[in-house]
């Protein structure tokens, strides 16, 4: 048995020689691939709670560029969503885990994986309150300054888990009865909204405490109310109705005001049935002050719903700036961050990742088979 | 039992409000419902049983079809698909006590029911029946009116794996 | 508020009333269903072990009469099978977990269910060397007197669990090197397949411990080798080959001999290529002294392709007094174990459980999404 | 490396007698494959690595297809499809130590090569690009040739959780 000094070599240098053997895997070479770090700005994660199996979550990496799945992590029961620090060496992944499956002591922690290898590097454990729903961004995100992570709780009282990124330690938890979810809007500022509509401000200090503050009523949740889909560029919040109305937010610490809200649709356009829907159903690009939204014809009830459209607005000038039509029905879509934005197109009830041009709304590629039931998308 | 009354109370007012028949509980929050636990009901034997009767039927529909009148804020796999029923959870999982809340039109008696969709849990999910409508479901904000919750969190005996969900009538919506 | 008795009184002597409400479902009654002991003949348990997500194994209860789905319990990673007493009032599983779902610290219990409520009433833990493998009957097996749990190892030595029934505890560790899986053969022995063909004779005295003997080559492995998925009628195992030879073999403690051997097919149906394939690919009624096999045409390396005609033979004549096609491909097949027996009929990748009248080939019924990667079935 | 010559030996007579290519190792038991364990391939960059040359390939086909050469005895999903390749695993996982043995033939330079189908293990199934070919494959009964273990087993860094399958070159089938 003779060995060559590669796979390589071998294909550019002996191809179609009929004499020399293929060189053997086992004698030289890695074993498990690494990946590149910090990551490119078209690779996106795409997270999966896995609702026929839900103890068994996860999340898949996927360049959009060439299409390639790149790896994947293991996340546990009822996944919502993988945390990506700006400098992308490490990802967060807040988990939940029964001692026995679907049963027997649950624990939950925060894990912390090397982005280069995907293996992890430590947990953190958190209180097992972390809220299962249908995954959202806003159920684990960081203060802008990365000191702290904050993760939602639901049990069914309502409170954020503070987790110091710092030490790798859970450091407190904060009650915030009767309001949901966590909006970060500055160094260590986060607010939470509430069940009559206004919001629970929320001040971190070093320590990990919180000085609250809860405004008046500043959506109305009865007549259109918003959803949690909410998306940030730069101080402002855009929240969208189930209707189609969008109230930009502007909040800190201290204050928070809702500026004049403008429409996804003419009235024409609502009288006709459409409105935004899904599950990731806006998307943004700061670098081109963009917002992107996923669209369907149907009625209130339909604001879930999957849509086979996509509208594009400038935010700053609320035109609307673009149309295209989806190759596949999406409930989610996320955006690069960078200059040639993608846009990733994902429906929970298929699994071909859709890659477009999100520019010009032309479809790049698919990717076929990525996941169970595919959420939310997640992007460096 | 007062907090039904103000909630039918409001639910009228919200009725002539939205084009949803769901009710606003806004500020509700989490409801306790359903928290009898004597089990009372004779072994499941294996065929389904339904009443023989030729009238109209009072619960008109097929509890195992997303579309069955109670099902209008549904989010999940129909326990009636998965060794239970539209009320009962399957064996060897335990029901919510907490849960969130629906309004449902009956069109056989014409009159509009508060249901209460109770998770069942502890066991992986049934996977089977699926069936997601939103009448009147609202964001995670209200969790008293989302479907988006699992209704398992804070069962001290499951939790939280979700398995199925049922429809319970709590009573009409006046 | 009005409320009535209850739902079946309502609709028997109320039906059509405009006036009268529907009852409270939170007033009165059950909330949990339970099941009948010991289980009519008629039901059937359907495992999965969830390729896509290994953690989250399942087993399925259904009624073939009524084709009603009627419970469900959540297995762990690598699941096999359920292990049903004659009483039918308890449930053995073996399962295997991680403290992280899919890594951490690995536990191997078996857990015991009852029957009615579907509820662990317990679990005994195991050396956590419990094999994974693409699960086989023969990977969990009681003795006939059913004082012994006997679980297949492989890690990769190979070895046999002892699980005290009576006792609920792990008594022992049988090492049996070379010599795979356990087919009981009598209320305290059972037999191993060795890679060479020969078998690990074994008896279990009260404390566990087994007396071992290793018989001469009994099986020819290289030719026509015969599959694990040996079936067993009184003191008779079927083995089948890749081929379609059946090798009766009749073992006790001390002995084992080979009858003679017999084809399901015929000289010309092997010529075109028929032959046995699948996971669960034969399955017997001994009231009845029949055997059915799965059978399609193909090479020998598709001796674990579906098909979708069976077969089915006199065991004591040999004869094959039976042919039927199915509906759907099938991986694997199982008999009720009545006088008027049902066959089941399932695809791994395809998720109906078709019943069949076994006694005509007639389809009765067929229960849609029975799990997610069915592989074996087992009745009462 | 002595066992190998002892395979090749044996494999050369199973040719003669059976139709399928792959090898029969019978008593063998598990093999010890692949142990070495020092990461030296550059970092995956996101596109695949094909070489560009326009002679017939020496490797020919697309090792992410079931159809590709290598895979006549695998069983499994296809690292290539996970972030890995044919020969090495996804990031994250660890490679299994022990596993199962085809002979493959390949079409380009006419040769049969042993053919070690490597686990990845460490993480819940890729799910992609399953591929099931059953060349050679024979019963649990001898591990060393059946591909319905799961290789993961044994391997104690991740002990037993599999991700996908790898199709390794250890030399030719003389």
């Amino acid at each position: 048995m003779r060995l060559l000094v590669n796979a390589l070599l071998l294909c550019t240098s002996l191809a179609g020689s009929a004499f020399a053997d293929l060189p053997s895997d086992t004698e030289h070479g890695s074993q498990v691939a690494t990946l590149q770090v910090p990551p490119p700005k078209h690779w996106v994660w795409v997270n999966d709670f896995v609702f026929p199996h839900m103890a068994d979550g996860m999340a898949y990496l996927i360049d959009g560029d060439s299409g390639r799945y790149l790896g994947t992590l293991s996340t546990g029961y009822g996944f919502a969503r993988v945390v990506l620090p700006r400098d992308g060496k490490l990802i967060y992944s807040p988990e939940t885990y029964f001692s026995r499956g679907t049963r027997g002591k649950r624990t939950d922690v925060v894990t912390v994986y090397d982005a280069g290898t995907l293996k992890p590097l430590g947990e953190i454990p958190i209180p097992a309150k972390r809220s299962s729903n249908m995954p959202m961004m806003s159920n684990s995100v960081m203060t802008d300054d990365e000191r702290f992570l904050l993760i939602y709780n639901f049990n069914p009282a309502q409170s954020v888990t503070v987790v110091d990124i710092k030490t790798r330690k859970f450091v407190r938890e904060i009650e915030t009865p009767g309001c949901a979810l966590v909006y970060p809007t500055g160094p260590r500022s986060f607010f939470s909204v509430c069940g009559d509509g206004s919001l629970l401000l929320a001040d971190v200090d070093d320590s990990g405490a919180a000085h609250q503050k809860r405004t008046k009523p500043v959506f109305d949740m009865s007549a259109d109310p918003v959803t949690e889909k909410a998306v940030r560029i730069g101080d402002t919040w855009y929240f969208v109705s189930f209707a189609g109305r969008i109230y930009p937010l502007k909040a800190d610490a201290h204050e928070a005001t809702v500026g004049a809200s403008w429409w996804l649709t003419s009235d024409a356009e609502r009288k006709a049935g459409w409105r935004p829907g899904g599950i990731q159903q806006l998307a943004v690009n700061a670098q081109k002050s963009r917002l992107y939204s996923i669209m369907h014809r149907g009625g209130v009830e339909t604001h879930k719903d999957p849509g086979k459209d996509v509208w594009v607005y400038d935010v700053s000038t609320h035109q609307r700036v673009q149309q295209f039509s989806l190759k596949n029905l999406a409930t989610s879509i996320q955006l690069s961050p960078d200059e040639q934005p993608l846009m990733y197109s994902i429906f929970i009830d298929g699994t071909d990742l859709d890659i477009y041009d999100a520019a010009s709304g032309k479809l790049l590629r698919s990717v076929a088979h990525v996941g169970t039931t595919p959420t939310i998308m997640v992007t460096p | 039992m007062k907090w039904l009354d103000a909630f039918s109370e409001k639910s009228a007012r919200t009725l002539a409000r939205r084009t949803s028949r769901r009710s606003v509980l806004a500020g509700l929050g989490s409801l306790i419902l359903g928290a009898t636990t004597v089990p009372l009901l004779p072994v499941a034997r294996g065929a389904d049983t339904k009443p023989a009767g030729g009238a109209p039927k009072a619960d008109p529909g097929d509890p195992n079809s997303c579309d069955y009148w109670r099902h209008c804020a549904i989010d999940g796999f129909l326990c009636g698909c998965c060794g239970g029923s539209q009320s009962t959870c399957p064996p060897g999982t335990d029901m919510s006590p907490v849960t969130w809340i629906g309004t449902c039109h009956n069109p056989s008696d014409g009159k509009d029911y508060v249901i209460s969709y109770n998770d069942c849990c502890g066991k992986s999910s049934c996977g089977r029946c699926f069936c997601n409508r939103n009448e009147g479901d609202t964001a995670l904000f209200q969790p008293g009116q989302s479907n988006d919750y699992n209704w398992c969190s804070g069962n001290a005996k499951a939790n939280i794996p979700y398995h199925c969900s049922t429809a319970r009538i709590v009573g009409t919506a006046k």
